[in-house]
């Protein structure tokens, strides 16, 4: 197992957010964190990534124990999280915020995969030397995930990345997530757009106020009527 | 003649502020941080330089040292003080929610240390001021009847190299990056894999070593430290900073200049208590007229809705 | 009441730090003394101590403290001009006596029956140095004047004393040219006196800021004489001046060599000084006004049969004020002294400094006390 | 259109060089659910910005109930009427949900209402009507909170709420099913079709295109800040202009046209 | 009451006072390290209004508020072009203008100071504090007062909601100018005496601590920054230079245990509930 979370606990002074979840991720699998707002996804993939301290349980990384090891370390590791609501610099050019994802990078790959990404997504392109405060709302996010993709991880974990993208781009960058997949990269997906979650990922896991509530193969969540109807809607109720 | 004389005074005057200035917009510019410890960090110099070269080491660990490594110990506490500072302001300082007084939290711890720095030398030294004495008898160039203090353009051109280099570092480096990224989103500059607690340390490195520099430049010129020596230097560096815009290292060469400028012909013309007026004034009408100072960039905004 | 509790109102930090702190050790000698003989009225002498922080109004606080809540009967203090303008009139308010130990602008008691001080007026002072140059025919064709703004006395001598007694002893000078408290860089003043070329340079400041006045007239090449009333007539100034100090001119309201007395007071105050952890080189006229007071005060509680009853404390405390009004006293600043209205009439000395030492040019008896004058 | 609300007359704005809008001109019709949709970038949230008075346009003219809103500052504009909420969250970090919630009121009250202690006052009309608009969005549990921590879709929702607090006749939402899960998306459909049932406007950028075939009634299309469509939601499904640029051609049976 | 003890009630007061001044600006988002001007905006005016026009003890220190009222006014204009650290460091120049022209002139005693005629006891000061805390207490609760923090935490947001930010900041400004002038007009006929060495950068700074250490989400935080500010020093007497020393480190400890102050809205709401689980969602 690539990554393995054992009992992982996190509390918010009175709030506990998370409750002794355990979950993994195999080397070179998708698979998706489901549940409502507040379930504690984001918290939980914050404590994967060092960004908060646990208050209980054990993560595991590549065989190694990483529960004490500082959030820049586990990027060193292969480890990063693309967080929640975009956070670009604001105070950087677009360019500079994706070379911020490279950090810990170095050498002439670096600005050659800089270039894929602005081949893959040519807004950014158009305002490359901008600052990155006049991008759209969907253009930081393309840069937000563009960003942790030159980080070159391991196992990338991505909170909601298709918020406020166009369907279009939705699209791509669930290719885009196929694609990493099939070169080797791991990948933990929590997203609200379940339907395509589940159909990148092979296995899912389901939090309910801060707790697991089931977990199972994507086919198996998906065809559960009791997930659908809590988290999943269905398909006539959108219609 | 006076009046060459008294431009190449205020000129000599501004290069003190300069140093100082530019340490101040260091800080803001880089972590958006205003760092009110920095004119105590220029008086630690002076006064620790003062004190080894008076005392010795503290407990008996040497008779009084000569100026030179009396001087060099006053940096090097300069230094180690700024780091002190951030390890217990900035470290704590964690934007959490994007507010317009944010800026405010180490502000305030800044402030906590500027009484710490200066209240502990008060209680080991005093309030008086101090002589310092180096061994050349006249530190003065005397040409065509004018009095050009060394010290003084020594200190203006190594503080001018300095901010050459500081200022091509900041804008181009990955490090410069880094430490811009950090300033705005700690948290998310983390997750970036950047080392947050080992590259701050180097702004407040480079802040405590022009500090010092200038605050042992300030004792070898005026053969006097005094624990205030900080607060005179820091207010008018501060409106030298301000002057030139936040941020803006060129801005604070030619801010703090200015200030000297204005400083010395104030008082020139409209005597000694003059200079709180024209200074400031004249600080309130260039803000009137440009609100981000002459040099200033744009301020971080808190991005589109 | 097993003591009799006199208040000391003491600047232990700020500016006056430095000259003011002292007088503790001075004040501690007097009471050490009378108390090893036997105390007053046959009760030990005790000192009840506030901090003023040199700030005029907590030398208020303090002495409403003082007089509220410690109930002595008089107190000595507060130091400076700046502070005992503004604490005088609680002294008025709570009707006991505030005898100031260095406050020596003119008029400051001037309509008040509970202002008190123990110092020499500054004008006066000027003057008798004025005479000594005169007298000696030292060069004094002409002279500019450097004040320190911001600190009241030497901003009233600097601006009212110097220029009206130039004057009156027919030496033009300049316009005064101020420096504040805390500049350090006198260049741009000091460049338009040198400039002039004066005989004299008359300054009026702190040993600090003297010190820095002359280092910056030496470096811009002046070659006359600094002169000055009391201001900074600090012993430490020979440490401060350095070897700049040569020539310099100026007045004390105390010289160790005028009496035996003198001479040991300073010697104990030396050391009583360096076991509080501050270096002297002797003491100031402050701190021999303050070691005076003490024994003033003793005599007069002793001369009006003072209790220290609590009971009594009203009209003990305006016993004082009358025992005061017509004594006469002796100690380290002279013999006979009085008070001509709230004032003491003091000696003064001229002193220059020669070869590193204070040097005796010219001494000043204490003017004789009109009753009319009040 | 018979007697729309909003009226976009030849609207255009550029950023130095870059051109953001152009040309753009539709009417939004009292009483409709109308959405804008488009690629990223295409000028939806700047288009909002010019109706709310962010900024100026720099050509064309924006009408509201007929009037020219040029010149009238933007805080006017939500008693005039008009209310937006935000796509990237802006709540007062350090106000409380029901605080965050009564500021929506602030423009419908005269500078004598503005100095009623309603805090003092618990039961004051004013927080009550706070209370029970969050009340039929469920989020009863949250009042008393600081914002800053909540969860991103519920953080979300009461932006939604403070908009409608301020009680305009068009209400103008940035993408306000981002971060709702299906479920949730469903559930503010139909919170929003009541709203629009009380005879409230909606003008509502979104792409998640279920929600918005479901909810809206006419759709605006736009890319590279002009308009590319104009028309019934059915209409859009077959525009072949939208399909290329918004919309793509792969799963257009699936997901997104559901 | 003793003498030290009514001294230490009136000095707090005074601060107090004084830190509702800048609080009220700081509220709605604006840190004003100018305090020093103002307040010795409001110390003169007392002075020469009592001293130069003979107005009584009452008038010269309503009219030295108005006074201070006024120039808040009229400075907010120029001020509010500026933002952020440039805002706080042009209120700084403000002041240093202030008192600059002081030191200057003649007619307001120039570096010596102005000696008062009259004087105030204890009791008006402990009147005049109540009532500005009452008052400040009201405004914070008014839907005005949501808009000053609402102000503060997001201006273009605020606008949209119809907030006329620049009305709320301007108003700010004024009170916090007058509240503050009302300090130093107390301030004056307290202590008999005004120089104008007092009102230095330190004393803005200071009072700036007393708003921001106490918080400025409730109208509680001057309060209880201004009397742990007044307090301390005093408990810590005895230590002299000490009790600075003392004061910097509390300083620090303060911010990293509490960086948004010592009361925030949260504690105010648990303290709330826990007094009334009625009031929970207030
Ligand atoms: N920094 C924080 N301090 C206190 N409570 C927090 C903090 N962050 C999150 N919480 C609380 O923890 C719980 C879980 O929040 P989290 O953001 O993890 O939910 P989520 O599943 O990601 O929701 P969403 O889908 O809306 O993003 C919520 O009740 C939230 O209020
Ligand atoms: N101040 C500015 N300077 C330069 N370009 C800008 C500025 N503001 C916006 N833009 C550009 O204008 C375009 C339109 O932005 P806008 O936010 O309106 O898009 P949007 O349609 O809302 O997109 P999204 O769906 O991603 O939110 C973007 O490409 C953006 O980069
Ligand atoms: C000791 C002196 C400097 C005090 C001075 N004589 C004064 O009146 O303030
Ligand atoms: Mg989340
Ligand atoms: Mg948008």
């Amino acid at each position: 197992m690539l990554l393995e979370v054992a009992g992982l606990d996190l509390r918010y002074g009175a709030t506990h957010a998370v409750k002794g979840v355990s979950l993994t991720v195999g080397e070179g699998e998708i698979v998706t964190v489901l549940g409502a707002n507040g379930a504690g996804k984001s918290s939980l993939l914050k404590a994967i990534a060092g960004a908060e301290k646990p208050t209980g349980g054990t993560i595991q990384f590549n065989g190694r124990d990483i529960t004490g090891r500082g959030a820049s370390q586990r990027v060193r590791d292969g480890l990063v999280l693309v967080p929640e609501g975009r956070q670009i610099f604001v105070s950087l050019s677009v360019e500079e915020n994706l070379l911020m994802g490279a950090y810990t990078r170095s050498g002439a790959e670096v600005a050659r995969d800089a270039e894929e990404i602005f081949d893959r997504f040519p807004n950014l392109e158009a305002r490359r030397h901008a600052p990155a405060s006049v991008l759209s709302g969907g253009e930081q996010q393309m840069l937000a995930v563009g960003r942790a993709l030159l980080a070159r991880p391991k196992l990338m974990m991505l909170d909601e990345p298709s918020l406020g993208l166009s369907p279009i781009v939705v699209d791509q960058l669930f290719d885009l997530i196929a694609e990493l997949n099939a070169q080797g990269l791991s990948i933990l997906l929590v997203e609200q757009n379940t339907q395509m979650a589940l159909e990148v990922a092979s296995r899912g896991y389901v939090l309910e106020l801060g707790a697991l509530r089931a977990e199972g193969t994507a086919e198996e969540l998906a065809a559960d009527a009791s997930l659908v109807e809590a988290y999943l809607g269905n398909a006539e109720d959108a219609a | 003649m006076l009046i060459v004389q008294q431009v190449l005074n205020g000129l000599m005057l501004g290069g003190i502020y300069v140093a100082v200035a530019v340490a101040f917009t260091l800080t803001i510019g880089i972590l958006n941080f205003l760092n009110f410890t920095i004119p105590t960090l220029f008086m630690l110099a002076g006064m620790i330089g003062w004190s080894v070269s008076f005392y010795g080491l503290p407990f008996g660990m040497s008779e009084p040292l000569g100026w030179i490594p009396s001087l060099a110990i006053g940096i090097l506490c300069a230094i180690v003080a700024s780091l002190i500072v951030e390890r217990f302001t900035y470290r704590y300082f964690k934007a959490k929610h994007g507010d317009a007084t944010e800026h405010a939290i180490p502000l305030v711890s800044s402030l906590g240390f500027l009484l710490i720095f200066e209240y502990m030398i008060l209680i080991a030294h005093g309030s008086d001021p101090r002589g310092f004495h180096t061994p050349f008898g006249d530190l003065n160039w005397r040409v065509a009847g004018l009095v050009i203090s060394i010290p003084q353009v020594v200190g203006l051109i190594v503080s001018l190299a300095i901010v050459a280099g500081l200022s091509v570092l900041l804008a181009r480096s990955k490090l410069g990056r880094a430490l811009r990224a950090t300033a705005e989103k700690p948290d998310t500059a983390v997750l970036m894999g950047v080392e947050v607690n080992r590259i701050v340390p180097i702004v407040f490195i480079m802040t405590g070593l022009l500090c010092g520099l200038a605050g042992a430049l300030f004792a070898v010129n005026y053969g006097e430290v005094s624990p205030f020596m900080g607060e005179q230097v820091g207010t008018k560096a501060i409106a030298g900073m301000v002057l030139g815009g936040l941020g803006s290292v060129w801005g604070a060469v030619a801010g703090g200049l200015i200030v000297g400028l204005t400083e010395t012909f104030s008082i020139y013309f409209f005597g000694a208590t003059s200079a709180q007026v024209t200074i400031w004034g004249l600080l309130l009408v260039i803000l009137l007229i440009r609100p981000k100072g002459l040099f200033g960039h744009n301020a971080i905004g808190k991005g589109k809705f | 009441q097993e003591t009799l509790k006199l208040g000391h109102i003491v600047p232990r930090s700020g500016p006056l730090k430095g000259p003011g702190e002292p007088s503790i050790a001075a004040i501690d000698i007097a009471v050490e003394e009378i108390n090893a003989a036997g105390g007053v009225n046959g009760k030990p002498l005790e000192i009840v101590r506030f901090d003023s922080a040199s700030d005029p109004k907590q030398a208020a606080l303090g002495a409403r403290t003082l007089a509220k809540d410690e109930g002595v009967l008089a107190i000595i203090g507060p130091f400076s001009t700046g502070e005992a303008a503004v604490a005088f009139n609680v002294a008025e308010r709570e009707k006991l006596v505030m005898m100031s130990n260095a406050s020596s602008a003119p008029g400051l008691t001037d309509g008040k029956e509970w202002a008190w001080r123990i110092t020499e007026d500054e004008g006066k002072q000027f003057t008798r140095l004025l005479e000594t140059l005169e007298k000696m025919d030292i060069p004094r064709a002409s002279a500019e004047i450097v004040y320190v703004s911001d600190e009241r006395i030497a901003n009233v001598v600097g601006t009212q004393l110097y220029p009206a007694l130039l004057e009156a002893y027919g030496i033009p000078h300049g316009e005064p040219v101020a420096i504040t408290y805390k500049s350090f860089d006198l260049a741009p003043q000091i460049a338009p006196v040198v400039q002039t070329d004066p005989d004299l340079v008359a300054v009026a400041g702190l040993p600090e800021n003297a010190a820095k006045t002359i280092r910056e007239l030496k470096r811009q090449g002046f070659d006359g004489r600094m002169i000055g009333s009391q201001v900074f007539s600090d012993p430490n100034i020979l440490e401060l001046f350095g070897d700049l100090a040569e020539g310099t001119t100026f007045m004390a309201g105390f010289h160790k060599d005028s009496s035996p007395e003198a001479a040991e007071f300073d010697a104990r105050f030396i050391e009583a000084t360096a076991e509080m952890g501050i270096r002297k080189l002797g003491a100031h006229h402050s701190d021999a006004q303050s070691y005076d007071a003490v024994h003033l005060f003793a005599k007069v509680m002793e001369e009006q049969g003072i209790t220290g009853d609590p009971a009594k404390l009203e009209e003990e405390r305006l016993a004082i004020r009358e025992g005061l009004k017509d004594v006469t006293f002796s100690g380290v600043l002279g013999e006979n002294l009085c008070f001509a209205g709230g004032d003491a009439e003091l000696p003064g000395y001229v002193i220059t400094i020669e070869n590193g030492e204070w040097k005796l040019m010219d001494s000043h008896p204490a003017d004789p006390c009109d009753d009319t004058a009040s | 259109m018979p007697d729309p609300i909003l009226e976009l007359d030849g609207v255009g704005k550029h950023f130095g060089g870059v051109v953001v809008l152009q040309d753009v001109s539709f009417h939004v019709a009292r009483g409709a659910r109308h959405a804008l949709i488009g690629p990223n970038g295409a000028g939806k949230t700047t288009l909002f910005n010019v109706i709310s008075g962010v900024f100026p346009p720099d050509e064309g003219t924006v009408k509201l109930n007929g009037r020219d809103l040029a010149g009238v500052p933007s805080r006017r504009r939500i008693a005039m009427g008009m209310a937006r909420s935000f796509q990237n969250i802006r709540l007062m970090p350090h106000l409380s949900v029901v605080e965050n919630v009564m500021l929506g009121q602030h423009a419908r009250q005269g500078l004598l209402g503005q100095l009623k202690p309603v805090g003092l006052l618990p039961q004051a009309r004013e927080r009550r009507a706070a209370l029970d608009l969050l009340d039929a969005f469920g989020l009863d549990a949250y009042p008393g909170q600081v914002v800053a921590n909540l969860p991103y879709g519920i953080r979300k929702k009461i932006e939604v709420v403070r908009a409608l607090m301020a009680e305009p006749e068009l209400l103008l939402l940035d993408e306000p099913a981002a971060g709702l899960n299906p479920t949730e998306t469903a559930a503010l459909r139909d919170f929003l079709m009541e709203v629009s049932a009380r005879g409230v406007t909606l003008l509502v950028v979104e792409h998640d295109m279920p929600f918005v075939n479901s909810l809206c009634e006419h759709v605006t299309v736009m890319n590279f800040g002009r308009l590319i469509y104009d028309g019934t939601a059915a209409g859009v499904r077959e525009d072949e202009a939208v399909l290329e640029a918004y919309l793509g051609h792969r799963r257009k049976g699936a997901t997104n046209a559901a | 009451m003793s003498g030290y003890l009514s001294g230490v009630i009136a000095i707090l007061g005074i601060n107090v006072i004084f830190a509702y001044g800048i609080f009220v600006t700081a509220a709605a988002g604006q840190l004003n390290l100018g305090g020093a001007g103002f307040q010795a905006i409001g110390a003169y005016g007392a002075a020469i209004l009592s001293l130069e026009f003979g107005l009584g003890i009452w008038a010269a220190i309503a009219a030295a508020t108005v006074i201070g009222g006024l120039i808040g006014f009229l400075i907010a204009f120029p001020i509010l072009r500026t933002r952020g650290v440039y805002m706080v460091l042009a209120t700084f120049a403000f002041a240093q203008v202030v008192v600059g022209i002081v030191l200057n002139s003649n007619y307001l005693g120039g570096s010596m100071g102005l000696i008062m005629s009259d004087y105030i006891e204890t009791g008006a000061i402990i009147w005049a504090t109540l009532g500005v805390i009452l008052f400040v207490f009201y405004l914070m609760s008014t839907p005005m007062g949501l808009a000053m923090r609402a102000v503060h935490d997001d201006e273009p947001v605020a606008d949209l909601m119809g907030v006329n930010n620049r009305a709320v900041q301007v108003a700010a400004f004024a009170l916090g100018g007058a509240i503050t002038g009302l300090s130093g007009a107390l301030y004056a006929y307290y202590f008999g005496f005004v120089e104008v060495q007092y009102f230095n950068a330190l004393l803005s700074i200071f009072v700036l601590l007393y708003v921001l250490i106490g918080g400025t989400q409730t109208a509680w935080g001057p309060l209880v920054g201004a009397g742990f500010f007044t307090l301390i020093p005093e408990a810590l007497r005895m230590g002299e230079d000490w009790r600075f020393l003392i004061f910097g480190v509390l300083i620090v400890a303060m911010m990293i245990l509490r960086p948004e102050g010592i009361v925030t809205r949260d504690a105010v709401d648990r303290i709330r509930a826990r007094l009334s689980p009625r009031a929970r969602d207030a």
